[in-house]
């Protein structure tokens, strides 16, 4: 069924017990994002070591796919330096242009290809994004914050 | 089953959209009216008559067709104020609702100090909870460019216009009192008549929002003895690109113009203008002229079926919905669970899904749902909900069309596992 | 005669409407363009294919219908977007160039006082004496309500912007500067580079009425470096109750919003609003969807023929038109009577005989064409004249409508005898 | 041909040599009028003695329709009360909104029943009839002043 392309096991598993949910730590940055058409709404929290992402955590409203994107994302990109985190959030993005056309990169992207799906449904492609434009504008923000000495 | 009311069956396919084919193969089963209205082949045909026959610009020209243009609007004109029960002078055509209600607010906010519609610190515009973003924020921001005061009845849990404060939310500094006829989200129908009353009595002026009433039952802009009036031609068999605004004459006489441009002037000098005489005091510009006569054939068929036995349809659906979905454990109606002044829209909740989702799976069975906060996100806080899912009955709605959502519903269900 | 450019007969028959039997059982000759165009077969099929196939709310549903309405919606966009050369986030779907027009004069009038749009005593606009009522009174009434000052560029006597005070005109006070690209009733284009630079120079802003010239010539927003555009579909082959505003993304993301409601929010409290980003900001309520769609179909099908083309056609008439209506006693161009920077619109006066009188004969021979002040008194009364006749090509034109014209003129003088 | 029940000779000869144009006297009441769509315009003055109309004269530019109206009218409202004014210009209003359904009643019309033809010409109506409610405002006017002791 065409349904079970957007709706993967792995997703409603992230959507059931999403990682990383609930604000804690001192955030470098905190940003809220909402999507207008659907009013989901979410906080996210970024921890920032200088270049290195030390925690990314999160808390808000939305359906399965938004949801369990943002855990996901957030599991993947803990860890990674903000650069290597941009490129991963690139080639998200792109695999959700896709209109269904690629599969993704696992190497890059991990349990995230299991987003591939959602592409083939316009209407879905923001939710899976929320999280992933939230990370990027908190990251950036944080960026520049420590370069100019705000932290 | 018996529908005596309405062969919605036979109905059906005066639109040709019924014939396609949906995700999953299947039929298409579109409960979302309350968004927008799909379009019977009359009204396709009668815009397209328009323009192969008599297309020309309204208002400028002596030769035939433009007579004809001429023509073939005004008729439209007449038809839309008759329907209402306005008069002709009376019935200015926008682009849509939005349109109408923003003229509203931006001729009151043009009003000259002193004026009847010049709005100051200390004067009151009143709504209400359970209004749609367009009858919300074109009298808040006027409020804010103004320093009015925006005050609002509140809802009662069952999501009812709660009334008890009536004297005190309208009182003597009102100017204006906008409130809805039915709930885009709760199908609530408010009752007018004290509303009005009391709005009158401070001498304020009443405009109803009648996006979700005009298209679904009958009503009387005389017999209701309101002031101002919208709504828009999509949700009502007609054509996107068109509204209307009704106003009292003799308040749309003394109030100033808001799109300003051709065919709506008397005179004109560089420095100074002059305007025309209703109704094209408010309609700048080469009209949407196609789109007027798309929207009379669509009143014209509405009125030939006939707006109470539709209202009546829509009820039976209505109560076939409310009871059937009330029955499933986990899913909870949002908004009146009766029938009591109460029109063709259920919204509800499913535990455990979120209405992004709902209607996601609901689509691959070819049902059309409407899902998240319906342009009412006040309402939803209010609520305590986060959107919900919305089905919106119309005249080609059939009792089968229901058992398509109930069951659908209960696919939801098993295929999150709720 | 050979027309090499165009096979304006070939053209003639993908318009229905040149099928309709006019008075006196002639055929239609139709020189109104200028006011509103015929439509081609394709544009209605395109609203008709939306509508039976595609029909539903845009941005709001998640079911197919929604999903191919947004699409359908977001292409007609960039159609639009690409025909002027701008972007997909700068291109505003309005009714009309009229509101477009009015969208930007109402939202320089919403700024906050400090903003680069806020308008006060002392600032400036400027326009020129041959505007269109739609980018004269919007502008005028503007200046009104903020006490800016109006000042405006002088015609010469052969109907040309004249040009000479562009400094002491354009000044540093200066905030808008709106012209229109071609004149509506003398066929005169103005030449826009030093306008342009001028305006920029003292930081102002451009505004371009482009009524008149998107739909006959080619143009492209980045090489004219102007800052704001305005046109309206029905003039260029599309439905009614569809314009279009271009702007520069980096203004209209500073700009407050005009109409407000649904579809435009970002979120919404009972007191306050933030706002959708671009293009969505400024287009409040459902929009219309079928009259984007159609008129991407009509900017299809100008490309096809080719814009230069057409431009070049239409220049060929015009010369035809020139030459035959001057040699005429008694019959007098308003207007450049070279082809210089000039489009395909003749007005002429005859004497004796008031235009309201030649538009009724000319009638009687199928022809049809305006006549009176076209939508810009100013111009009229700076000319000196009480109307004119005008005769306004496009590309369904033939040298034989200029004839039957040039016929229909000189059986107008022997009519009333003069 | 159709249009020769448009342009009456009648009309025609008003047109070129039109009566009472040319605003003189000393009004009880002058009033302008614009037709906003063709910019048809009229100035028109009234004189009047109590009930009675002494004169109408009136200065304006217009097609040939609303000028040769506006004399013809002037011409056969001289000398009429104002309430049998009234009666004529409700009857020649009625002419004009016929659609060419009736011939007009020429005991009272006179050689305003030329104007029959108009009326299957929806855009001249106005044309017709722009002095006829120009007349109608200033005699209105006219009459409430001298009501109230204004003149
Ligand atoms: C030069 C010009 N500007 C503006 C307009 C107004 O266009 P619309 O009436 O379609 O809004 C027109 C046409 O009427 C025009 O010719
Ligand atoms: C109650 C109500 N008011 C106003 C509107 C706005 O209508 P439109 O978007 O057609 O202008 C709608 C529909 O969206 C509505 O349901």
């Amino acid at each position: 069924m065409e349904l079970d392309s957007l709706y993967q096991e792995v997703i409603l598993d992230h959507y059931k017990r999403p990682f990383h949910k609930g604000l804690s730590g001192t955030p470098t940055k905190q940003v809220h994002h909402v999507n207008p058409s659907c009013g989901d709404e979410i906080t996210l929290n970024i921890e920032l070591d200088g270049d290195l992402i030390r925690d990314v955590n999160w808390d808000g409203v939305g359906c399965s796919i938004s949801q369990a994107s943002v855990s996901i994302m957030s599991e993947l990109l803990i860890g990674k330096s903000v650069d290597d985190a941009f490129k991963v959030v690139e080639e998200f993005t792109e695999l959700m242009q896709s209109k269904g056309s690629i599969l993704g990169n696992e190497e890059v992207l991990e349990d995230a290809v299991a987003f591939a799906g959602v592409s083939k449904f316009p209407a879905r492609i923001k939710c899976a994004l929320l999280g992933w434009m939230a990370f990027k504008d908190a990251a950036s923000q944080g960026l520049s914050q420590q370069v100019k000495g705000e932290k | 089953m018996t529908f005596p009311l309405l062969d919605a069956h036979l109905i059906k396919k005066d639109f040709p959209i019924f014939d396609r084919v949906m995700r999953g193969g299947n039929q298409l089963v579109y409960l979302d009216s309350g968004a927008t209205s799909q379009k019977p082949l009359t009204v396709l045909d009668a815009e397209r008559q328009f323009y192969t026959q008599h297309n020309a610009a309204v208002h400028r020209g002596s030769y035939l067709l433009a007579e004809e243009a001429n023509e073939s609007y005004d008729n439209a004109r007449q038809v839309v104020a008759t329907f209402l029960g306005g008069k002709f002078e009376e019935t200015i055509f926008t682009k849509s609702a939005t349109e109408a209600l923003n003229l509203l607010a931006y001729s009151f906010g043009n009003s000259p100090h002193g004026d009847r519609f010049f709005l100051q610190p200390g004067d009151r515009i009143v709504v209400s909870e359970m209004e749609h973003h367009a009858n919300l924020i074109p009298w808040q921001q006027l409020a804010k460019r103004t320093g009015a005061e925006l005050a609002w009845f509140p809802i009662t849990s069952e999501g009812r216009l709660d009334q008890s404060e009536i004297n005190t939310l309208i009182n003597d500094r009102t100017k204006i009192v906008a409130i809805t006829h039915q709930s885009n989200v709760l199908g609530t129908i408010n009752p007018l008549s004290e509303l009005i009353a009391r709005t009158h009595e401070v001498g304020a002026v009443f405009v109803l929002d009648a996006c979700q009433s005009v298209p679904h039952f009958d009503i009387d802009v005389k017999e209701l003895d309101i002031d101002f009036l919208a709504f828009s031609g999509h949700k009502a068999l007609g054509p996107t690109g068109i509204g209307v605004l009704w106003g009292r004459e003799a308040l749309l006489e003394i109030m100033e113009p808001f799109l300003v441009g051709g065919s709506m002037i008397e005179t004109v000098t560089m420095t100074d203008s002059t305007w025309a005489p209703l109704p094209r005091r408010f309609e700048a510009g080469v009209p949407n002229m196609a789109q007027a006569v798309g929207l009379s054939a669509a009143l014209k068929y509405l009125d030939a079926v006939g707006l109470e036995r539709i209202h009546q349809h829509e009820l039976e659906l209505t109560r076939l919905a409310l009871g059937f979905l009330s029955e499933i454990p986990g899913v909870s109606i949002v908004g009146p669970t009766d029938l009591l002044d109460r029109g063709g829209v259920v919204s509800f909740t499913i535990d455990g899904v979120h209405p992004h989702d709902v209607g996601q799976v609901l689509d691959q069975h070819g049902i059309a749902v409407r899902t998240g906060h319906h342009c009412a996100w006040p309402l939803m806080r209010k609520l305590g909900v986060v959107g919900t899912t919305r089905a919106s009955f119309y005249l080609y709605n059939t009792p089968e069309d229901v058992e398509s959502l109930v069951d659908g519903v209960k696919s939801v269900q098993s295929y999150f596992k709720v």
